[in-house]
């Protein structure tokens, strides 16, 4: 190996992480160890190599001791690889010279017991050490990183992100499932605890959107395939018909007036089914793209082709419906992509002890925040399902929360908008009102402040889960009203509450198809559906597949605030990769020793990207390096053995088994 | 009974009367009979049965509750029927819950076995314990039993009440949160039922012995609210529901001054009836309250056909 | 069975899920068994039957690989090719008679850290039971031989 | 007045948290640790509003280790074992299964509440059963009349008496072929082995 390596001097650095690695690893012991091995030059342990001070320690070895293989025992090299391979070259090694042991998640973070662990870090160094002698000098890979975004995801994070980018000059795609964007934010009435009314100041932003030269908005519309990698994804979009020519439309909105159906009639989604509408609608008044849409299941001319079409007449000779209208497939090519898909609102009939969809007096908080709404179905009354205004409210917190028979974790935002409409229902209707929690949580900005302000306008906060909801009576005064059975925890005795009107709070959980979505884009998903982080702390916004970001509730609960800072932070990742204009990949590409090779074709099926090719020519196999990810599938199918892998050569694996379970 | 249903059913079913089915329970037993006859189903009983331990003796000694019930399932096993019907809500939870935690920790299977072995029992696998209302809902059938109806319904309508230990922990009966099933039967045979919040609320169970005033005070509570919803009887699928209904009404009525008198029924007669068995046969002449009520809702045969 | 027989485990574990499910486990600071040798591979399809087989020649007690769930490779089908490999793997090391416990592939996505955990200490505890490795006698020439070709 | 006025305070060496372990080791008794005291328990229960210490408390009381107050309370065995708050706890506690071991240990060493019924009927059910194999209702009552309280027994006439009219209440007392090897069964290990 010397001879194909020349000398092979070795440095090894242990590394204490302060005592989050030395409180169960004895690394002076390891850096010991390592010392006796064959190749090593240096071997040494120390405080934390990550630090400026650690990084030239390494740089003065490499030069004091002419070292040209390092092996750093510390935490993952998926969190300081990067580093250490930097610190090399600040040296003049080539980067790929640097191998990472991992000793911290892997070993003194997950045992207890110091002996075992100890000799476990022993057996990796020595594998480590065995590893890098076949290390080989390997230039990095640069791809050019394509300028354009696409944005998925319309609610208040796409917006943000789209708008910001936009701002930054690079041309967006922004896709929306719905035929508006605006998301949950524009079903929302006020927004906590400031209380300004989410459409003032969502709506002109919603404008922008459409107004904005380096936004391409396509709503209605689904990503329904994605090719490519980092800085060269190629999307397909399906644009599902309106029936309204985009182009022609004005956005009068008088096709909706002339309808046959002269009363609006049909469940109205936006409002949570409690308004009507007809079968040509637009969502709600502000709605972006500002033009209507038809829904095929009710229209009259879909369902019999028996219409009067009174909505063309209204059109006029702009000729602006088009019941023709097909799918049209749009392709993109981009860069990068921010993943902004929202969630959904918990279902309440999934705890059926609330009695949501039996009894009628029962509401979700997405239903109130509509019905406290001016522009709601009642104009901002507060009139029940039986058409009587409540005298008394519950609202109970952590539907579908904190449970482990629906959701284990805490939506983070019931606790604030509960308050919220408690103090809106309070102000609506001067309403009695009944908060009934397990805990307040109230950590933001703000938040405490709006808590303290609630319990001052004379709100009850009940401490206890609410254990059902049933209109049994047991004397007069219960009568005709939503009784609630809750231990009242405080003061340690259970209560009945008779209310005449229930608000179920209701939690958020990831869409029902987010695993498929992710399947679609290739990322992770946590298990319990919410898009994967790259790192909980460090890269909060990113995922593990490079070019695609995260933001919003997507990733997990959150408020509008931090909604709104991830998809900045998400949209300035995106930038700071298109602006580098191109990203450096891992030179892990697999590659063909063409005299080895005996044309058996093997690895051709292999690849997922075509990077495998058979020349008919030499009658050998090629891979277009371009191409390549790395995987490594077709190396470890050649029969003859003439595939390679740099980074990942048989020999380097082979002395890393070999180097694991020797005793030394 | 289609063919396929009278293969499934015709090996028939072993039965786990229980205690309360032999004393306070006894209309209970003599419906279910009543009831299998008119279905041609045949009902075995399981030999030498003994009392399955309640919640009483999970109180004294866990090791001795486990065994008590496990012999039971030991000596269903050796007859090697795979169906064991327990009509009292008691038993058949104690038994499931017996298979269910001998299942999840070892050591309570091993210590039970060996226990058995010390009487020559066999281990206690494989026997399904079922209740005769999921049973009746599930391997009969609704449209059989429709299909069997010969009376029409002359009753007012009715609360059907599940009780506890029947629907909960274990959700095979019914759901645990607002079960059906008996509603939907006592439908096909064309009683009405009310919307009734409390059927899974517990009646007490042994308490309208030991803390009386308690025990009285929830059975009151039910009573009140089936009437106000509008019904004129309450149907339940266990012995001690029952019981705790019926026999404190005379109690309550002189307490409250609230003119409560009401039938309380097993699903098993009222279906009974409804296939045009015999009210003494039934157990009909068996209920303490409401009594008036049950002879005019359930005549027998003959004043039927001078009914009519 | 020598007296503190610890079984040793070589662990090939894919970049993306496994790799940092276990690295999940670490930052979320689960306790498990120090058995295993992590070896790091950009995908489970890269593991050559050569790694196992040398593996087992050089004394492991056991091997584990770890993939991303069906459906959510990395690299699209990688996790498919190596559970192909597993299979047919299997076969063959039931004939050398190593016995099935030693050898397992279990698909733990990113975010299951805590399955890292459970599938380690659950494989630790039944290598322990079975006790060193002993080998079809007749066959380990054979299988030195196979990993070193 | 003084009299009346009592000192409320728990001092850390009454509690014992080697007992709560030992309780969360009991079947079915494993999640007590992660009770959120949401009080949902108490919400659904129907005998809470009679109970000393919500089912909440009594969890809390446990978790905290003080043993005492948790077996001497009246609520364990108020609890009717109807298992309303084991499928509506949030947190998956069992809780039925807490009480039960709870009353087991009260049994045990002997701490529940004096001439309270509830404990008697279950010793006597106890004995009846380890007899005959089986229960028969009517000597379960009236033996747990004579040690409890007898005077309940002429509240209960009035019902013996519907009872006896209808034909449900039976005299005869039950019991099994093989009482000689359910006996044997039921014996402690060590006994059988002496």
């Amino acid at each position: 190996m010397s001879e194909r390596n020349g000398i092979v001097r070795i440095g090894v650095y242990v590394c204490h992480c302060g005592t989050n690695i030395a409180a169960i690893v004895d690394c002076k012991a390891v850096a010991e160890y390592a010392g006796g091995l064959y190749h090593v030059t240096v071997s040494r342990d120390y405080k934390y190599l990550c630090s400026d001070p650690g990084q030239e320690l390494i740089r003065q070895d490499i030069r004091d001791h002419k070292l040209n293989r390092i092996v750093v025992a510390s935490c993952s090299p998926h969190l300081h690889e990067h580093t250490f391979r930097t610190a090399a070259e600040g040296a003049g090694l080539n980067a790929f010279y640097v191998h990472m042991v991992n000793i911290r998640e892997h070993n003194s973070w997950v045992h207890e017991n110091r002996e075992a662990a100890t000799k476990k870090a022993q057996d990796m160094v020595r594998a480590a050490v065995r590893r890098v002698v076949f290390h080989q000098s390997l230039e990095k890979v640069r791809v050019p990183v394509h300028p354009d975004v696409l944005v998925v995801g319309g609610g208040i994070a796409g917006i943000h992100a789209a708008l910001t980018l936009a701002n930054a000059g690079k041309k967006v795609y922004l896709v929306e499932r719905q035929p508006t964007i605006g998301g949950h934010m524009a079903m929302f009435d006020k927004t906590f605890p400031t209380l300004d009314c989410a459409a003032c100041i969502l709506t002109p932003k919603m404008s922008s959107v459409k107004a904005h030269p380096n936004i391409t908005l396509w709503a209605h519309s689904d990503v329904t395939k994605v090719e490519g990698y980092v800085g060269n994804y190629k999307v397909e979009v399906a644009r599902r018909p309106r029936y309204i020519n985009e182009d022609l439309c004005s956005g009068c909105l008088e096709c909706i007036e002339a309808c046959v159906y002269k009363e609006p009639k049909f469940i109205d989604e936006f409002n949570m089914g409690l308004g009507k509408r007809k079968p040509i609608y637009i969502p709600f008044p502000q709605a972006v793209p500002q033009m209507p849409l038809i829904d095929i299941d009710t229209c009259i001319q879909f369902k019999s082709g028996k219409c009067k079409k009174t909505c063309v007449q209204a059109c006029g000779d702009r000729h602006a419906i088009d019941f023709s209208q097909k799918e049209e497939i749009r392709n993109i090519e981009v860069g990068t992509i921010i993943m902004a898909t929202g969630f959904k609102a918990f279902d309440a009939r999934r705890t059926p002890y609330y009695g949501y969809g039996t009894y009628p007096n029962v509401y979700t908080s997405l239903e109130v925040e509509r019905l406290v709404n001016a522009s709601g179905p009642t104009a901002g009354d507060v009139v029940l399902r039986d058409g009587r205004k409540p005298k008394t409210v519950g609202i109970i917190h952590c539907v579908g929360s904190r449970d482990e028979g629906t959701n284990r974790w805490c939506s983070r935002v019931c606790c604030m908008y509960s308050l919220k409409l408690a103090h809106l229902l309070k102000e609506h209707t001067d309403a009695e009102i009944f908060n009934f929690y397990i805990d307040i949580r109230t950590p933001g900005k703000g938040f405490e402040e709006f808590y303290q302000r609630l319990l001052s306008e004379g709100v009850h906060f009940i401490r206890g889960r609410v254990a059902e909801v049933t209109d049994w009576a047991l004397d007069p005064t219960e009568e005709n009203k939503l009784v609630l059975r809750v231990e009242d925890t405080l003061l340690g005795t259970v209560r009945r509450i008779p209310v005449d009107m229930v608000v179920l709070s209701v939690g958020i959980e990831p869409h029902e198809d987010a695993q498929d979505v992710r399947r679609l884009f290739n990322f992770g998903c946590g298990s319990e559906g919410f898009f994967l982080e790259r790192h909980p702390k460090l890269a909060p916004v990113s995922t593990f597949t490079d070019g695609i970001f995260v933001a919003g509730c997507c990733q997990g609960p959150k408020d509008i605030p931090d909604t709104v800072a991830q998809a900045g932070a998400a949209a300035a990742e995106a930038l700071a990769l298109i602006d580098t204009g191109f990203v450096e990949q891992e030179p892990n590409t697999a590659y063909v020793i063409e005299d080895e090779c005996s044309g058996c074709k093997t690895c051709v099926p292999m690849c997922p990207y075509s990077a495998v090719y058979f020349n008919a020519d030499t009658k050998r196999a090629g891979i277009h390096q371009v191409l390549c990810k790395g995987c490594g599938t077709c190396v470890a199918a050649c029969p003859s053995g003439s595939i390679k892998q740099h980074l990942f050569e048989d020999d380097q694996i082979f002395e890393e088994i070999e180097g694991v379970l020797t005793y030394a | 009974m289609t063919p396929e249903q009278a293969a499934k059913t015709s090996k028939g079913y072993l039965y786990f009367p229980g205690c309360s089915l032999r004393a306070t329970g006894v209309a209970y037993e003599e419906s279910l009979v009543e009831l299998f006859r008119l279905l041609n189903i045949p009902l075995v009983e399981l030999p030498d049965w003994n009392c399955c331990g309640a919640t009483s003796y999970m109180c004294i000694d866990e090791g001795s509750a486990f065994l008590l019930s496990a012999r039971n399932l030991s000596l269903a096993h050796t007859v090697n029927s795979r169906d064991l019907l327990a009509p009292c809500a008691a038993c058949y939870l104690v038994l499931k819950k017996t298979q269910d935690y001998a299942a999840k920790h070892p050591k309570i299977r091993t210590q039970v076995e060996e226990s058995l072995a010390r009487g020559g029992l066999p281990p206690f696998d494989g026997v399904k314990v079922r209740h005769p209302l999921e049973m009746l809902y599930n391997d009969v059938g609704r449209d059989t039993l429709k299909s069997n109806v010969i009376r029409r319904w002359r009753g007012g309508r009715i609360a059907c009440y599940y009780g506890c230990q029947a629907v909960r922990p274990y959700d095979e009966v019914d759901t645990a949160y607002n079960p059906m099933r008996m509603d939907e039967l006592l439908q096909d045979v064309g009683a009405p039922t009310v919307d009734y919040a409390l059927k899974t609320k517990c009646c007490g169970g042994s308490l309208t012995g030991t803390v009386h005033e308690v025990g009285v005070r929830l059975n009151y509570i039910l009573l009140k609210e089936a009437a106000r919803k509008g019904a004129e009887a309450i149907v339940t699928i266990c012995p001690l529901c029952q019981f705790n209904l019926d026999a404190y009404q005379a109690e309550i009525r002189k307490a409250t001054n609230e003119p409560i008198d009401m039938p309380i029924l097993y699903f098993t007669q009222v279906l009974g009836y409804a296939l045009g068995g015999d009210p003494k046969k039934l157990g009909l002449h068996r209920g303490i309250s409401g009594r008036d009520l049950i002879k005019r809702w359930f005549p027998a045969h003959e004043e039927v056909e001078a009914y009519v | 069975m020598p007296e503190n027989y610890e079984p040793k485990i070589v662990a090939f574990f894919c970049n993306w899920c496994t790799y940092l499910a276990a690295d999940l486990a670490g930052t979320s600071r689960m306790k498990y068994a120090a058995n295993t040798r992590v070896i790091r591979v950009m995908c489970s399809g890269r593991v050559d039957p050569q790694f196992v087989l040398e593996a087992f020649a050089k004394g492991a007690d056991g091997v584990l690989i770890g993939g991303c769930h069906p459906g959510d490779c990395h690299y699209q089908e990688g996790n498919y090719k190596a559970l192909r490999r597993y299979y047919l793997l299997k076969r063959t090391l039931r004939e050398m008679g190593i016995e099935e416990e030693r050898f397992r592939l279990e698909w733990i996505s990113a975010a299951e850290g805590d399955r890292v955990r459970t599938v380690v200490n659950d494989m630790v505890q039944k290598l322990r039971a079975l006790g060193p490795r002993k080998m079809n006698p007749a066959i380990e020439p054979e299988l030195e031989e196979v990993a070193a070709s | 007045m003084l009299a009346l006025i009592r000192r409320k305070m728990k001092f850390q060496r009454e509690a014992d948290p080697e007992w709560a372990e030992q309780i969360s080791k009991a079947p079915g008794c494993d999640r007590v640790f992660s009770c959120i005291q949401c009080g949902t328990c108490s919400g659904t229960c129907p005998l809470s509003i009679y109970m000393d210490f919500t089912p909440r408390r009594i969890i809390a009381l446990v978790r905290e280790g003080f043993r005492t107050d948790a077996l001497s309370c009246q609520t364990i065995w108020l609890c009717a074992s109807c298992y309303s708050c084991t499928v509506h706890c949030p947190q998956n506690v069992h809780i039925t299964d807490v009480m039960y071991s709870l009353k087991r240990e009260a049994i045990k060493h002997k701490l529940y509440p004096s001439r309270f019924p509830i404990p008697v009927l279950a010793r006597e059910f106890y004995e009846i059963v380890r007899r005959r194999g089986r229960n028969s209702e009517f000597w379960l009552v009236l033996r747990m009349a004579m040690k409890s309280n007898p005077l309940v027994l002429l509240t209960m006439a009035k019902t013996g008496w519907g009872l006896l009219r209808t034909g449900r209440m039976s005299l005869k007392s039950e019991r099994i072929t093989r009482i000689r090897e359910l006996q044997n069964e039921l014996a402690d290990p060590q006994e059988v082995s002496r």
